[in-house]
């Protein structure tokens, strides 16, 4: 099990080796340099996770060296395997191997080629060290790299101003939730005497219920900033802004999930504090149904996709708040494969369009690109949950246990479902069907397929996400991933006891739910191949399924989408963000009037200090 | 007549007073360079008042070693202001300020 | 609060003071102003600006030297008074001291700043030169 | 009475000079008068290499003293020396250790850069060892008017040394303000001396927390202006808010090398100094002065980073960006207990290090693209890691460790002192702290996108001035000694970052007992 060591190596390797030489070795050697680090550090994951096969009750610890003591606080570098890191780091480098492998496609040309993978083999090493820390401030090194090169990664094409800003947005988000995490630690050290987390263990806390709330609320704090939960998700969407090969990786895959990890590896805190779980569940599907209303109205492909991870993100931590850390756990795994894979796809067709984003003007790409339409429709039917792909089963162990923990918390789940399925429809319909309406980007030439190094891995994604849901089936011999994680999660995950029967129904709702979305989507946008316009005849014409749809979800749909979009996003959010940067330019402004020049004015401030603190003296200290 | 201790005490705060407000109102650097010396000679007379209040002869001796400092300060402020002097003609405080924001 | 009185007496009698002092000037002094007295020159231009005020440096720098051996008297004083008591010691750290200071002087003769007389005229400006352009002066008189 | 009556009324005590005690600085002194001495024997011809071979000496060795002073300390009560008035212990140790250890990269970064401003006169290394010494002098006073003494050799150096471009507008202004504002703050800071005098009777700091212990002062009224004067002398040297005003003008003013040597000299010894007075003489005072210090730490960390934002001056930034440090090392005094003094002599070690390899690089940069070191905008930083990658990736490294990246030395130094915070259950110190240091990165990061971004801009006047300004040598030459200088900050800083046991160990053992 030692080889955890290496799975952290390879990375960091691959990053030195690339920061040093890359601009030498050239497009594509540095990208498939990069991709043989990540693909060595899969490698060793698959090493780790066979060693660990048979012995999973015991977690191992690779200590490397002491880091530092500093009065009672004891913290050294040492890797942590157990259940959910070996999980974790398992489908961490799997998604990091085949889009480090489709970048090399994906990027050819660019002037900064060597340092877009130098930047993802530090991601993919700060990813690792994140999920197989055994310590809190090592765990906060791995936060702060992925943090970091998601910053310079959004911002990569720099040029544009957008992306500029875009960056500097995701920035400030994260850094207010770094403090969070700070600060929760601090609490931990505090009230714990370690910062290990292999002194958290469930059951055995002596924590009082409101320090646990406290502790959970910080870092929760810090997990909605980077898992972008309501209502500091926006960052995610501007993050749109970067190459599309990081929107999958970092804006989809493995980064956004590192909050919904941490408050999982918190899990034993959790249990302890029921007010911050009713918070986070509530938080979680709240920003699953907002932003899921909101991607029914999105036109860039890239945004559609964003808003649709933030809302599977609302579902995991839904899960996390209800205390259904496997389940959690599973979706994000599942979800890694489908968003990982639409992005990708999404990526293809951007890049055969020569950069097009607008789905108005794509269209009958079916034709063009069968490669990237059959695996998208795939992951569709993931997402959606249509059984028995492994949305069905991820998303369902999700919603039965907030049915568990309160009927109110599942049907908004399901409805959020349903519009999941829907929109996604949408999307597949609109720019794999209908008829042609690129040819203003394309100039009279036909799209093309994308290169083997982008298809490879679209074909590899599909296949995992409709498999997927073998890795935990609701059927008891086959709970893999329960049984891995079991022993991680302990008495801190929380059992509903239900029925088979009920277990059954509810299975069924969501499979009903799903079929319904996938139908609503084919009635509203795939019975049309014409254009939008014979498409709004046809609802007039009167199915009243569709007036049905077009009531409550094209028209207030849009509505709600907008709300979304222009209150809580422009004004609320963006407000808050430009309201801190707007004191700290006064603040900063004011500096400079005070820094005069004059020696006179700088001798007055002084003494109003002085005066200051002679008052206090004469006034509160000398009594 | 014995003078009481504490009045030169305030004398020498009021020198004290009288050099800090000539360094924040004076411009010419020459006269606030003078005030600051003023309050170091205002601290040097609390010394001795103390010391002769408290009957003990440390206050004296710190006078010696803050003469000393005072005139290291006199010299490395006189080079300083003499260089000012030589490259422009002034000697105005409010001159001095190219170095803001 | 009886035990700050003197405190702030203190406080208030320097601020009077030293506003009072202001003032007092400003209203005893005599004042027939009028606008030739106030020119600098009766005839001519006007100047606009204040006319830069000769400053002969040299006497600084003589003066610096002074406030060295003057200093060094400030210690010697005291030691000369209790020489008899102090003994050998306090010979041994007086050298030690007269040293120090000796160095700093041999230091100084070496840089030129004693050849100010006019016959040496040449020298001296070189040392002039070598303080307006590169070192302050303050790095000689230390 | 007149003084020699006095003397003779007493029998004289001998005091017996513990030549162990000193012996910090005295290497350091005697380096400097040795050179002074070299240079006023041999004449017209300059020595660069000798005057720097001794000042080197005199760093190691002064570091030698205090490494072996640390040895015999470890764990023991301060010994006194010199009739009470100099104390050796750990701590003080630790403090010449540092000093040692900025002297050493000061020396061989500084000299380099000075020859091109004011050639190879031995009055640089002079001034650098006897401001050294000052600082020595400051970490080891058990006197208050001895930790004057110390502040003043400190400062009037220091003066002299912002100086040192005398013919440039700009630095000649900066000396004139720190000196005009250094030399009110000495007063004040003296007349707190005496005012502490007159309370207590007695200027010494063990016989201070004597008397305070077994008297209760009934008229505390002077003893406590007395303290805020102190503490304004002190806060100015660190440069707290609100004292400090002068930094960002003489930070961009003094030559890049002495701002570095400056920023991180000054405060070692005035923290030092700060410890000793406040967290040992008048611990029993903490309740009086504690409010006052954290106003100070939280006013210089937050205004530190919030004034940074708008800068466009490279100097002017990393002048706030100490200005911040100041206030995260006043939060070690203001916590007070034996952890936090040792995490305050890391942060100090950790800081100063850092402080002055980037100002290092700050020199080198400004000397590769042909800029004056009185400026150097962010824009003129553009396109550095195209033109000198190396460069620009090492800058990078050392302005994000003053950010407190993970994996060096920053980093350790900011958690542990916001670990001392939550021990004594601050918390919201604490919290305002972090976000600071959360603003803070903001401005650190400008710097490292302003070279990593872009293409080079053409900076013709600058060129020309600098042009003017080169000496003869090649500036690979110039540059040599000072890249050997920032290597070493570099490898202490992230090799302490990844492996800070033994540092933390050393600094454990330097805390003051009793």
């Amino acid at each position: 099990m030692g080889a955890v060591g290496f799975v952290v190596l390879f990375p960091l390797l691959g990053f030195l080796v690339l920061l040093t030489f890359g601009r030498r070795l050239g497009d594509p050697v540095a990208g498939w340099l990069g991709t043989l680090a990540v693909f060595g550090s899969f490698v060793s994951a698959i090493v780790v996770w066979l060693a660990r096969l048979g012995n999973e009750g015991h977690p191992y610890v690779l200590r490397l060296f002491d880091w530092f003591s500093a009065g009672g606080l004891h913290v050294n570098v040492s890797f942590r395997v157990d259940g959910l890191s070996v999980a974790m780091i398992l489908f961490v480098t799997g998604v990091a191997t085949l889009i480090h492998l489709y970048s090399i496609g994906y990027m050819k040309g660019d002037p900064l080629y060597h340092q877009f993978f130098v930047y993802l083999n530090l991601f993919v090493f700060s990813m690792v060290v994140l999920v197989t820390a055994n310590t809190l401030p090592l765990a906060f090194l791995g936060w702060e790299g992925v943090g970091a090169c998601s910053y310079w990664l959004i911002s990569f094409w720099f040029e544009r101003p957008t992306a500029a800003s875009a960056g500097k947005k995701a920035f400030i988000v994260n850094r207010i939730g770094d403090t969070g995490f700070l600060l929760g630690t601090f609490l931990v050290f505090e009230h714990l005497g370690s910062v290990s987390f292999s002194r958290l263990t469930a059951g055995s806390l002596n924590l009082s219920p409101d320090t646990a709330t406290a502790i959970v609320l910080l870092f929760f704090l810090a997990a909605a900033g980077k898992s972008a939960q309501l209502p500091l998700f926006t960052w995610l969407l501007d993050a749109m802004e970067g190459p599309t090969p990081v929107s999958a990786l970092i804006h989809a895959a493995t980064m956004v999930t590192a909050g919904v990890y941490l408050m999982a590896r918190l899990s034993p805190i959790l249990a302890l504090a029921h007010t911050a779980d009713l918070v986070i569940a509530i938080v979680g599907v709240a920003t699953a149904f907002v932003a899921a209303m909101a991607a029914t109205a999105q036109t860039d492909i890239k945004k559609i996709v964003a808003y649709s991870t933030v809302s599977q993100l609302g579902y995991m931590m839904l899960g996390i708040g209800t205390g259904a850390y496997t389940a959690a756990i599973f979706l994000m795994i599942t979800h890694a494969f489908y968003k990982a894979l639409i992005f990708l796809g999404s990526g293809s067709v951007i890049h055969s369009l020569n950069g097009e984003q607008n789905i108005r003007r794509m269209g009958a790409l079916k034709k063009y690109m069968p490669i990237t339409t059959v695996t998208m429709i795939l992951a569709w039917l993931s997402i959606a949950g249509v059984p028995p792909f492994s949305g069905f089963f991820s998303k369902g162990a999700v919603l039965e246990n907030a049915f568990g923990d309160s009927p109110l918390l599942w049907a908004a789940g399901v409805i959020t479902a349903l519009l999941t399925a829907y929109y996604m429809g949408r999307l597949v319909y609109v720019v794999f069907y209908g008829t042609p309406r690129f040819e203003e980007v394309t100039h009279g030439h036909d799209p093309h397929e994308s290169p083997s190094v982008m298809t490879i891995p679209l074909i590899v994604l599909a296949a995992a996400a409709v498999i997927g849901g073998l890795l935990n089936l609701p059927v008891s011999g086959f709970g893999f991933l329960g049984s891995w994680l079991a022993p991680v999660f302990g008495t801190a995950q929380a059992a509903y006891p239900m029925s088979a029967g009920l277990k059954d129904g509810l299975m069924a709702t969501d499979a009903v739910v799903a079929l319904l979305g996938v139908f609503l989507s084919w009635r509203a946008w795939g019975g049309v191949s014409e254009n939008p316009a014979l498409e709004r005849k046809i609802f007039f014409n009167g199915w009243y399924i569709d007036a049905f749809y077009d009531r409550a979800f094209a028209r207030t749909g849009t509505a709600v989408a907008e709300v979304a979009d222009t209150v809580v996003d422009r004004q609320i959010v963006d407000g808050a963000v430009t309201g801190v940067a707007g004191v700290a330019r006064l603040v900063g402004g004011a500096g400079r009037k005070v820094q005069s020049g004059l020696v006179r004015s700088y001798l007055l401030i002084m003494v109003g200090g002085l005066i200051v603190m002679l008052g206090y003296v004469l006034t509160v200290a000398a009594r | 007549m014995t003078i009481p201790g504490s009045w030169y005490l305030v004398v020498a705060a009021l020198l004290f007073g009288l050099g800090a407000f000539g360094v924040l109102t004076r411009r010419n650097v020459i006269v606030m360079f003078m005030s600051l010396e003023l309050m170091l000679n205002a601290v040097n007379l609390t010394f001795v008042s103390y010391a002769r209040m408290l009957n003990d002869v440390g206050g004296q001796v710190d006078v010696f070693f803050v003469l000393v400092v005072a005139a290291a300060e006199v010299v490395v402020g006189l080079g300083i202001i003499v260089a000012i002097f030589r490259q422009r003609a002034t000697v105005t405080a409010d001159d001095i300020s190219s170095l803001k924001g | 609060m009886a035990q700050y009185l003197p405190i702030v007496i203190m406080l208030v009698l320097g601020g009077v003071f030293a506003a009072g002092s202001f003032i007092g000037s400003g209203l005893l002094a005599p004042k027939r102003p009028h606008r030739a007295k106030l020119a600098p020159y009766e005839c001519g231009i006007v100047p606009r600006s204040e006319p830069p005020e000769r400053f002969p440096v040299r006497f600084f720098l003589v003066a610096m030297i002074f406030i060295i051996f003057d200093i060094e008297i400030i210690f010697l004083y005291p030691f000369a008074a209790a020489a008899g008591e102090l003994g050998t010691f306090g010979v041994i750290e007086v050298a030690g001291f007269a040293l120090v200071v000796f160095i700093a002087f041999a230091y100084l003769v070496a840089n030129g700043a004693l050849s100010w007389g006019p016959s040496r005229k040449q020298s001296y400006r070189v040392v002039e030169e070598r303080l307006a352009s590169k070192v302050p002066t303050g790095v000689r008189g230390e | 009475m007149i003084f020699a009556n006095v003397l003779s009324q007493l029998p004289i005590a001998l005091p017996a000079i513990s030549y162990k005690a000193v012996a910090p600085e005295l290497v350091l002194f005697g380096g400097a008068l040795l050179i002074l001495l070299v240079s006023a024997t041999v004449g017209k011809r300059e020595l660069p290499g000798l005057y720097r071979a001794i000042a080197l000496v005199a760093a190691l060795a002064e570091g030698g003293f205090s490494g072996y002073q640390l040895y015999l300390a470890q764990g023991a009560k301060a010994s006194l020396a010199v009739a009470g008035a100099i104390a050796y212990d750990g701590f003080s140790a630790f403090a010449g250790i540092v000093v040692a250890a900025i002297l050493l990269l000061a020396i061989l970064i500084g000299p380099g850069f000075i020859k091109r401003i004011a050639g190879d006169g031995p009055e640089f290394l002079v001034l650098m060892l006897i401001s050294a010494m000052g600082a020595t002098v400051m970490a080891q006073g058990e006197d208050l008017i001895v930790i004057f003494i110390g502040l003043e050799i400190l400062s009037i150096a220091l003066y002299v040394m912002v100086g040192y471009r005398i013919g440039d507008g700009l630095a000649r202004e900066a000396a004139f303000k720190y000196f005009i504002l250094g030399g009110f703050s000495s007063a004040i800071f003296l007349y707190g001396i005496a005012l502490v005098y007159g309370a207590t009777g007695t200027t010494n700091l063990a016989k201070i927390g004597a008397f305070l212990a077994l008297n209760v002062l009934t008229h505390d009224g002077v003893l406590l202006f007395g303290l805020a004067l102190l503490l304004l002398g002190f806060g100015f040297k660190v440069s707290a808010v609100p004292f400090h005003l002068w930094s960002p003008d003489v930070y961009q003013g003094a030559p890049t090398s002495v701002t570095g040597y400056m920023a991180a000299m000054a405060k070692v010894g005035a923290f030092a100094a700060l410890i000793r007075v406040f967290d040992i003489a008048f611990a029993g005072q903490i309740v009086q002065w504690r409010p006052i210090v954290v106003g100070l730490a939280i006013l210089s960390m937050v205004f530190g980073a919030l004034f940074a934002l708008r800068q466009r001056e490279l100097k002017k930034i990393l002048a706030y960006s100490s200005i911040n440090h100041a206030g995260f090392i006043l939060l070690g005094v203001y916590a007070g207990t034996a952890a936090a003094i040792s995490n305050t002599l890391f942060y100090l070690i950790a800081y100063a290090v850092i402080v002055v390899g980037t100002f290092g690089l700050v020199s080198i940069v400004q000397d590769s693209i042909g800029v004056s070191e009185g400026s150097c905008s962010l824009d003129q930083l553009r396109g550095l890691a195209r033109s000198r990658p190396a460069l620009a990736t090492v800058t990078a490294i050392m302005v994000l460790a003053q950010a407190g990246a993970p994996f060096t030395t920053g980093f350790l130094a900011k958690f542990s002192i916001i670990v001392s915070v939550v021990e004594i259950r601050e918390y919201w110190v604490a919290v305002v702290a972090m976000l600071s240091a959360a603003i803070a990165v903001a401005f650190y990061l400008r710097i490292v996108l302003a070279m990593f971004r872009g293409e080079p801009e053409e900076v013709e006047g600058e060129r020309v001035l600098a042009i003017q300004g080169a000496a003869t040598e090649a500036p690979a030459r110039r540059q040599a000694l000072a890249w050997i200088g920032v290597s070493l900050s570099l490898v202490f800083t992230v090799g302490f970052g990844i492996f800070p046991q033994p540092l933390l160990d050393l600094a454990a053992r330097a805390h003051i007992v009793g």
